[in-house]
C-alpha cells in the first residue's frame, strides 16, 4: 500500500519476471515445444537456418517499425516500399552490368542504390508526416499504393529479374554466410542488436518513447520532435533497403507480390513483442520474438499435415491472438 | 536591489479575438521570491508562459537583464536559465522518474546514455526533495504530489536563473510545501529569481519577498509582502473586501445516510469503516498515499472492493458507478485533467456528460443542454470567454468549477469531494465553501477530503484521519485541530472513535 | 515415399479450382498408393512459396516435388538446387526461366489462351469492332496471354477501346465493366482473360440493359460459362479452355513417375481449345466446382 | 509555436467554416468537376447510380468503423468478416432451397442470418478487446485471418454461388429501387443518417467520443465504458452483415476474395471524412464524403485513359493523400 508497492506493478520492471515481459517468450518456447513434438526434422541445422533466414528481412523491418511505433507513429507501406526498392535495384544492377559487366562493383552500386532508395522513400513518408502534418496512417496508405503501383509499372506487370549470372554472383549474400551461420541472421542478428542498444542506451531512444508517450511534453522538454519523428521514418526506410539487399539475393526478381502484407506482418511483429501500439514504449528484442513467432507458425504449419491449407490463416490468426493474450493478461484495453 | 532580470512591458496577449492580457507591467528580481496572484482566469499561467517563452505575447515587450528579446521557443529561454513548472503536469507517463527529470537533457558517456549516473542523480534529488520514490519507477504509477515532486526534481535538476511555477503548492501537502519551501529559498539564496503563483495567500505572505496581483488581466497592484496584509491581497484579487472564509457548521441530523464497514481494496486499504449523516460534513485527513482517494474511489465504485457499504440503508454494489449516481452518491475526482474532464471538449459536453441520459430520451436535448450549461456557470461563476471552447483552454480554477459543476449535476445525496479547491482563488473558495455548508444544510451529507488542514478544520464537524491505508483516528469537535490531525496523519498514537471498527 | 505439391493460394476462381483438384486427386492416390505421402502447401507470394519448398526438404524429406511457380524468375534458382540433389522435380503450367530442370513438365498454353480468343474476334467480329480488354493480376502469365491476344487481332481491323486490370476478381471485374459501359456507347465484345471476370462483366452488361449488344469471351472453361455455350446463349457463344485440373494430371503422373510404375517425362501441353455451342458438352462436368 | 496556433486547429468549429470541415467536401466537388471535364457520361443517371450503389457496402461499413475509431478502436477484420458472412449466407441459403423451394422466406432467413453472423463475429472481436483486454489491432489482424481462412474453407478454395433461381428472385435486392433510386443507395443513405443522428444526436455517440478522447474520464463519468466499446463492434458486425445483404444479390456468390482490402478503405474513408484516428471526436458525414471520394477516384480512372492502368493505385495513393492535405492544413501530427 505504501508508494514502492504500487509502484512495482506498473511495469518495465527492472529484473523482476512478470508475464507483459516473460509472455512472448513463453510463446515463442511453446511453439518451439510444439515443433520439436510434431516434427524430428524441427531443430536440424537446416530448418533452423531456412526459419531464421527468411525471418530476417520483416525481421529487419520490424526493427525499424519498433522505433516508428514507440515514438507513436505508423508505416503501411514498408511492403511496397521493399518491392519498389528491390525492382529499382534490379533495373539499375542490369542496366549497370550492360556497361561493367558481371563484376563486384555492380554488386556494391546495387546496394548502394537500395539502402539510398530506401532511406529517400522514407524521408519522403516522415516529410509528409512531420512537415505537412498527414496522419501517418493515411501517408502512408497513400505512399503504400503509391509504390505498388510503381513496381507494377516499372516490371510491365511481369517480374523484373536479374541478369542470371549476376544472381550467381550476388547469390552468396542470401545463402552464403560465415562459421555455418548465414549472411542474413547475421545482419539480423547485427540489426537486432544495434536496435536494442539505441533504443535502450541512447537518448534517441528516449526520445521517440517519449514522444510517443506525449508530444507535448517532449517539445516542452526541448526535444526535436519532428526532428526525431522523422529520424525514425528515415531509419525505417534505411532498413526496408537494407532487407531488400538480403532478399534480391534470395529470389533475384521482384514483382507486383513482392512484398505483400509485410506491413501487417511487422506490425503484428512489433505488437506481439511487447510495444505498445499507442506508441511511449517499445522493446526491440520482444520485436525480435515476435518475429520469429511469426516465421515458427508458417513453419509448424508445414510440418503437419494437420490442418486443410485452406486454414493456415486461421491457426496463424488464432496464435497471433493467444500470444498477445499471454502477456497482456488482465492488461490494458485499446 | 538589484536590476531586474526579466521584466514585462505593456504586454498584452490574446486568444483569437479574446484579449485576455491587456498591458501587463512586470518586474522579477534576481534573488526574490515573488508570488503572482490573482482570481481563476485573470491571466497568471498566461504571463508566466509568456514570461517562459512557451507562448508569444501579442503585444508589448519582454526584457531580459533590461535587454528586449523574443523567445522563438521555450528552449531559448531554457538555455538562459528560465524554467518553468506549469500547472498541468509536463511528464511524459510511460517513462521513468529518472528519464523524465532528465528529459530532452540526458546525461551521456560518449554516445550512451549514463543510465547510472542519471538514477543518481535524480535520486539525489528526490532525496533532497525527501521525497521516497524509486527513481526508476513509471511516472503512471505515481500520486498527483509525487508526480508534482517529480516535476520540481525536474526544474532542480537544471542550471537555473529563473524558476517559475504555476501553483506548485495546489497539488502539494503541507509537509511537501514546506521541503518545497526550503528548496525555493536555498535557490533565492544563490541569486535565482523566483516567481510563482499560489492560491493560499497565507502562504505567500510567509515566505513571498514580493507579491503582485492580477486582475481580469490587469496589474493591479504590486507591493512587498512586508506592505501588505492577506485581506489586502484578498481585496486586491477579487475587487471587493471578503468577509469570513469559512461559513458555520450545520449540525448533523441523526439519519445515517452512508455506512461503510470493514471495506478493503488489495495493497491499498484495510478495514476501513464510516458512518455519514444527514447534513454532516465529514473530512478525512492525512498525508499523501495515505489511500484517501482509494476509499473515496472504492467507495463510489470505482475500485473494485470488499467490505459493505450501505447508502441510505440500501448495500451498494462493488464496482458500478453508475448505480451509485442514480442511488445518489458522487465522486469528485482530484485528478482534474486525468479522470475529471474531457479537455478537447466543449464545456456543454463535460457538464451533462454524465448524465445524458436526463437529457432527453433518445435524442438529446441541446436545449436543455445549454440551459444546464447556463445555471451551471451562474451558480458556480465559471468565467470561460467563450462557451463552446474545449475545456482544455480554461483557466485551471474554472475547470475546477465546472468540474464541481459536473459532478453535483445529478443532485447527489451523498457527495465525496477530494480536494475540492485545488487551484481555486480565494474568493470562488469562499463560494465553495459556502455551497458545501448550504448543501449540508439542506440535508445532503459530505465528506471531503482534502490536505489543506485549515480546509478540513475549517469545513468538518468532524474529521477521520487515514494512514498507510487504514482510519487511524477520528477527532470530533474541538479535537479538531492541526496538531492532531498531523500526529495522527504520521500514524503517532491512536484515537478513540471509528478507528477501531 | 512422399511427394511435395505446391500451389499457390485459391485466390481467385481459377486458382481456387486448382486447390479443389490438387486436394482430390492427393486424397485420391494416398488411398490407391498406401505407401506414397503428400504434402500439401499452397502460397500466397513467391516468398512464401520458397520458404515452403524450403521446409519441403529440410524437415519433410520431399522425393518428388510438383510445383506450380507463383512466378517463374524468383522460383527457377530454388526449383533448380532442389532438382539438383536429385529430386524429382514436376513443373505444372508456369515454365521455369532455365530449360531442362524439371523432369517432367505439364502445362496450360497462355499465348495460345489468348491467341485462341484473339482469333475468334479476328475471326467473327466485323472490320472497325470495338472491343474491351479486361486483364488479371498484372503478373507474366497475363502479359503473356495479352500478348498472344493482341497478336491475334492484328491487323484485323478490330479496335481496342481499353485495357484494364479486372485482377481475376468478378468485383473488380463489375465496376470495371459499369464504368466502360457509362463511357462507351458502343462495344461489341468483351475479352474476359478468365471467366470469374466474365461473370462480373456479364452482370454489369445485364444490369445496363445492353445485352445483345456485345459478346462476352472469358476463359478457362468455368461451368457455368460452358453451360450457357450449351444453351446457345448469345452473349456467350464460346469459351477458351485452361483446365485447372492439369494439376490432377501432374500428380498423378508423378505418382506414377516415383513409383517406378512406368516411365514419366517430357513435356505435356496443354493447349487452350475453343468451346463451342457444338462441343460444349464435351467440356461440361456436372460435378466440377470451377 | 503558440498556443493560439496550435489550439486552433482543435477546430469542429461550428457555423465558423473552416479547412477541417470544408476540406473533405471541396476535394470531392473538385473530382466531380474533374469527372465533369473528363468525360460527358460522367454524370449521366446510369454512372451516379453505379457508383452509389457500389460505394454502399464500403460505405455501410464505414459509417459502423466510424463508431469504433471514435471509441479509440479499430478493426481490420471487416473485409473477411464480410467474405465470411457471404460465403455462409450463400451456403445456408442454397441448403435451404433444397428444403423450402425457391420462395421468399429462404431469402428472409439468409437476411436473417448474414445479420446475426456478423452481430456475433462483431460480438467476438468486442469481447476479445474489452473483456480479455488484447488490442484491438491484434485482436481484429487475428480474426482477419481467421475469417478468410474460413470462407476458404467454406468455399473449398473456390466460389460459393448462389443457387441461378434464388438469385434471381434475390437480385432485385440490389438491382431494383423505388423511384428510380437503387436500394443499396436508399440502405447507404438511411445507415448515413441513422448514423450521423446517433453520432451526434444521442448518448451512445457522445460517449464514444468520450471514451474515444479520454477513456479514465469516461469511467469516472459512470460510463460503462467496457459496454459501450462492445457495442461499437457489434454495430460494425451488424452494419457488415446488412452489407453482405445488398452485396450478395449482385454478382450471387462470394470467395476467398471477396471484400479483399475493405478495411483499408472502410478506415481510410473514415479519415479522409476528418474523424481523428486516435479516437474522440467522428463525423458519419465526413466518412460518407470520404467513401465518396474513393469510389469517385477509381470510376474517374475507369472513365478516362490517362494513365497507365498499371499507376491506377498511384493516383488512388496521391488523392487519399491529397484529400487529407487539403483539411490537415498545418495541422495536428500523429
Ligand atoms: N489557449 C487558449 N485559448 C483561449 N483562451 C485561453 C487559452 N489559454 C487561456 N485562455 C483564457 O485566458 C484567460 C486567462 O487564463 P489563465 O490560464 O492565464 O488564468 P489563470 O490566472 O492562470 O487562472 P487559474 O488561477 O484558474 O489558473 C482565461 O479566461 C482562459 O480561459
Ligand atoms: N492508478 C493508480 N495506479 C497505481 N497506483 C496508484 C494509482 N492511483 C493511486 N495509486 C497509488 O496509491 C497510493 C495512494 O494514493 P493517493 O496518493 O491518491 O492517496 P491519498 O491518500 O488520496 O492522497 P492524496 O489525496 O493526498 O493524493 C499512492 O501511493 C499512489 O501512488
Ligand atoms: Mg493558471
Ligand atoms: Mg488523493
Amino acid at each position: 500500500m505504501t508508494m514502492a508497492t504500487t509502484q512495482n506493478n506498473t511495469g518495465r520492471t527492472r529484473g523482476g519476471l512478470n508475464l507483459q515481459v516473460i509472455g512472448p517468450i513463453v510463446a515463442l518456447i511453446a511453439l518451439v515445444l510444439i515443433g520439436m513434438a510434431l516434427n524430428s526434422n524441427f531443430l536440424s541445422y537446416a530448418n533452423i537456418t531456412n526459419v531464421l533466414a527468411r525471418s530476417a528481412f520483416i525481421g529487419i523491418i520490424a526493427v525499424g517499425m519498433t522505433f516508428v511505433i514507440t515514438a507513436g507513429g505508423l508505416d503501411l507501406s514498408v511492403g511496397s516500399m521493399a518491392a519498389f526498392v528491390a525492382g529499382l535495384m534490379i533495373l539499375v544492377m542490369n542496366q549497370l552490368t550492360t556497361s561493367l559487366g558481371v563484376s563486384l562493383p555492380v554488386i556494391l552500386l546495387g546496394i548502394a542504390l537500395a539502402l539510398v532508395a530506401g532511406l529517400v522513400a522514407g524521408l519522403i513518408n516522415g516529410i509528409l508526416i512531420t512537415r505537412v502534418g498527414i496522419e501517418a496512417f493515411i501517408v502512408t496508405l497513400g505512399t503504400m499504393g503509391i509504390y505498388r503501383s510503381l513496381i507494377t509499372w516499372l516490371a510491365d506487370g511481369g517480374t523484373l529479374s536479374l541478369g542470371f549470372e549476376m544472381r550467381e554472383l550476388y547469390r552468396p549474400v542470401y545463402y552464403g554466410g560465415i562459421a555455418g551461420i548465414s549472411w542474413p541472421i547475421i545482419a539480423f542478428v547485427v540489426v537486432a542488436v544495434l536496435g536494442e542498444v539505441v533504443m535502450r542506451h541512447t537518448a534517441f531512444g528516449r526520445h521517440c518513447a517519449a514522444i510517443g508517450s506525449n508530444e507535448k511534453v517532449a517539445r516542452y522538454s526541448s526535444i526535436p520532435v519532428a526532428r526525431v519523428k522523422l529520424a525514425t521514418y528515415v531509419l525505417l526506410g534505411l532498413l526496408v533497403g537494407f532487407a531488400v539487399v538480403m532478399y534480391v539475393p534470395r529470389l533475384g526478381s521482384a514483382s507486383a507480390s513482392t512484398g505483400l502484407l509485410w506491413e501487417l506482418e511487422a506490425i503484428a511483429a512489433v505488437i506481439i513483442g511487447g510495444t505498445l501500439l499507442k506508441g511511449g514504449f517499445g522493446r526491440v528484442w520482444g520485436t525480435v520474438v515476435g518475429v520469429l513467432i511469426l516465421s515458427l507458425i508458417g513453419n509448424l504449419l508445414n510440418l503437419t499435415d494437420f490442418v486443410s491449407p485452406y486454414l493456415n490463416g486461421a491457426i496463424q490468426g488464432a496464435v497471433i491472438i493467444l500470444a498477445v493474450v499471454l502477456q497482456r493478461k488482465g492488461g490494458t484495453e485499446r | 536591489m538589484a536590476d531586474p532580470i526579466l521584466s514585462l512591458n505593456g504586454v498584452s496577449k490574446s486568444f483569437g479575438p479574446i484579449e485576455v492580457l491587456h498591458g501587463v507591467d512586470f518586474e522579477l528580481r534576481p534573488g526574490e521570491i515573488h508570488a503572482l496572484i490573482g482570481e481563476n482566469g485573470a491571466g497568471k499561467s498566461t504571463t508566466m508562459k509568456i514570461l517562459g517563452g512557451y507562448i508569444d505575447a501579442s503585444g508589448g515587450e519582454i526584457r531580459w537583464q533590461g535587454q528586449p528579446v523574443s523567445f522563438a521557443s521555450s528552449e531559448e529561454a531554457e538555455a538562459r536559465g528560465i524554467v518553468m513548472i506549469h500547472q498541468e503536469f509536463n511528464l511524459a507517463e510511460h517513462l521513468g522518474v529518472d528519464q523524465n527529470v532528465f528529459l530532452g537533457r540526458e546525461l551521456k558517456r560518449g554516445w550512451r546514455l549514463d543510465h547510472a549516473a542519471m538514477r543518481g542523480r535524480a535520486a539525489a534529488l528526490l532525496d533532497q526533495l525527501e521525497c521516497h520514490i524509486d527513481p526508476s519507477a513509471r511516472v503512471a504509477g505515481l500520486s498527483v504530489p509525487a508526480k508534482q515532486m517529480v516535476e520540481i526534481a525536474k526544474a532542480l535538476s537544471r542550471d537555473l536563473r529563473v524558476l517559475i511555477m504555476d501553483e506548485p503548492t495546489a497539488v502539494l501537502t503541507e509537509r511537501d510545501c514546506e521541503i518545497l519551501f526550503r528548496q525555493i529559498e536555498r535557490l533565492r539564496e544563490q541569486g535565482v529569481a523566483i516567481l510563482y503563483t499560489s492560491h493560499k495567500l497565507s502562504e505567500v505572505k510567509r515566505i513571498c519577498d514580493r507579491v503582485s496581483v492580477l486582475r481580469d488581466g490587469v496589474m493591479v497592484r504590486s507591493a512587498k509582502v512586508a506592505e501588505i496584509t492577506e485581506d489586502e491581497m484578498a481585496a486586491a484579487m477579487v475587487g471587493r473586501e471578503l468577509s469570513d472564509l469559512y461559513p458555520a457548521k450545520a449540525v448533523p441530523a441523526d439519519e445515517v445516510m452512508l455506512e461503510v464497514e470493514g471495506l478493503s481494496v488489495p495493497g491499498l486499504i484495510a478495514e476501513a469503516s464510516l458512518t455519514l449523516r444527514r447534513g454532516e460534513v465529514l473530512g478525512i485527513g492525512g498525508l499523501v498515499g495515505a489511500g484517501r482517494t482509494e476509499l473515496a474511489e472504492a467507495i463510489a465504485g470505482l475500485r473494485p472492493r470488499s467490505g459493505e457499504v450501505r447508502l441510505m440503508g440500501r448495500t451498494l454494489p462493488a464496482g458500478q458507478v453508475k448505480t451509485a449516481m442514480e442511488r445518489g452518491l458522487v465522486y469528485l475526482t482530484e485528478d482534474r485533467k486525468g479522470a475529471g474532464l474531457l479537455l478537447d471538449k466543449s464545456l456543454r459536453e463535460n457538464l451533462t456528460l454524465p448524465l445524458l441520459h436526463r437529457f432527453g430520451r433518445v435524442l438529446i436535448d441541446r436545449r436543455a443542454e445549454e440551459a444546464a450549461l447556463d445555471k451551471a456557470i451562474a451558480d458556480f461563476a465559471i468565467r470561460a470567454p467563450d462557451r463552446e471552447m474545449p475545456v482544455g483552454n480554461l483557466s485551471g480554477g474554472n475547470q475546477q468549477k465546472l468540474l464541481l459543476a459536473k459532478t453535483l449535476l445529478s443532485e447527489p445525496q451523498v457527495i465525496l469531494i477530494d480536494e475540492p479547491t485545488r487551484g481555486i482563488d480565494i474568493g470562488t473558495k469562499q463560494q465553495i465553501y459556502t455551497l458545501i455548508a448550504e448543501l449540508a444544510a439542506a440535508g445532503h451529507a459530505i465528506i471531503v477530503i482534502s490536505s489543506e488542514m485549515p480546509e478540513l478544520i475549517g469545513l468538518a464537524s468532524r474529521v477521520l484521519v487515514m494512514h498507510a491505508g487504514r482510519i487511524v483516528g477520528a477527532l470530533d469537535g474541538d479535537a479538531v485541530n492541526e496538531g492532531a490531525i498531523v500526529r495522527l496523519a504520521m500514524g503517532l498514537g491512536e484515537s478513540n472513535g471509528e478507528a477501531a471498527a | 515415399e512422399t511427394i511435395g505439391v505446391s500451389i499457390p493460394a485459391a485466390t481467385h476462381g481459377w486458382a481456387g479450382a486448382l486447390n479443389f483438384h490438387a486436394e482430390r486427386t492427393i486424397a485420391h492416390l494416398e488411398e490407391v498408393y498406401p505407401d506414397l505421402d503428400f504434402v500439401l502447401a499452397t502460397t500466397p507470394d513467391s516468398a512464401t512459396q520458397v520458404s515452403d519448398l524450403e521446409d519441403m526438404v529440410a524437415t519433410r524429406g520431399i522425393d518428388a516435388l510438383v510445383v506450380l511457380p507463383f512466378e517463374s524468375e524468383p522460383l527457377t534458382g530454388p526449383i533448380q538446387r532442389i532438382a539438383e540433389s536429385g529430386t524429382w522435380v514436376t513443373v505444372v503450367d508456369r515454365g521455369l526461366s532455365v530449360e531442362g530442370i524439371e523432369t517432367l513438365y505439364v502445362a496450360g498454353d497462355n499465348d495460345s489462351f489468348g491467341r485462341t480468343a484473339g482469333q475468334y474476334f479476328a475471326d467473327t467480329l466485323d472490320d472497325g469492332a470495338k472491343v474491351v480488354v479486361m486483364r488479371g493480376i498484372p503478373s507474366t502469365v497475363d502479359n503473356e496471354r495479352v500478348a498472344g491476344f493482341e497478336e491475334a487481332i492484328d491487323g484485323s481491323g478490330i479496335e481496342v477501346l481499353a485495357m484494364d486490370h479486372g485482377n481475376w476478381n468478378r468485383d473488380t471485374a463489375f465496376t470495371l465493366m459499369q464504368d466502360w459501359l457509362s463511357r462507351f456507347p458502343q462495344i461489341d465484345a468483351v475479352w474476359a482473360a478468365d471467366d470469374d471476370m466474365a461473370v462480373g462483366a456479364l452482370a454489369a452488361i445485364e444490369q445496363a440493359g445492353r445485352t445483345g449488344e456485345m459478346i462476352v469471351v472469358g476463359g478457362a472453361g468455368m461451368k457455368e460459362m460452358v453451360d450457357r455455350i450449351r444453351n446457345g446463349d448469345a452473349t456467350v457463344p464460346v469459351n477458351v479452355t485452361y483446365p485447372p485440373s492439369m494439376i490432377s494430371t501432374a500428380i498423378e503422373m508423378t505418382a506414377v513417375g516415383v513409383t517406378g510404375a512406368a516411365p514419366m517425362s517430357g513435356e505435356f501441353i496443354i493447349a487452350s481449345e475453343l468451346i463451342t455451342p457444338e462441343n460444349a458438352a464435351d467440356y461440361y462436368f456436372e460435378d466440377s466446382p470451377y
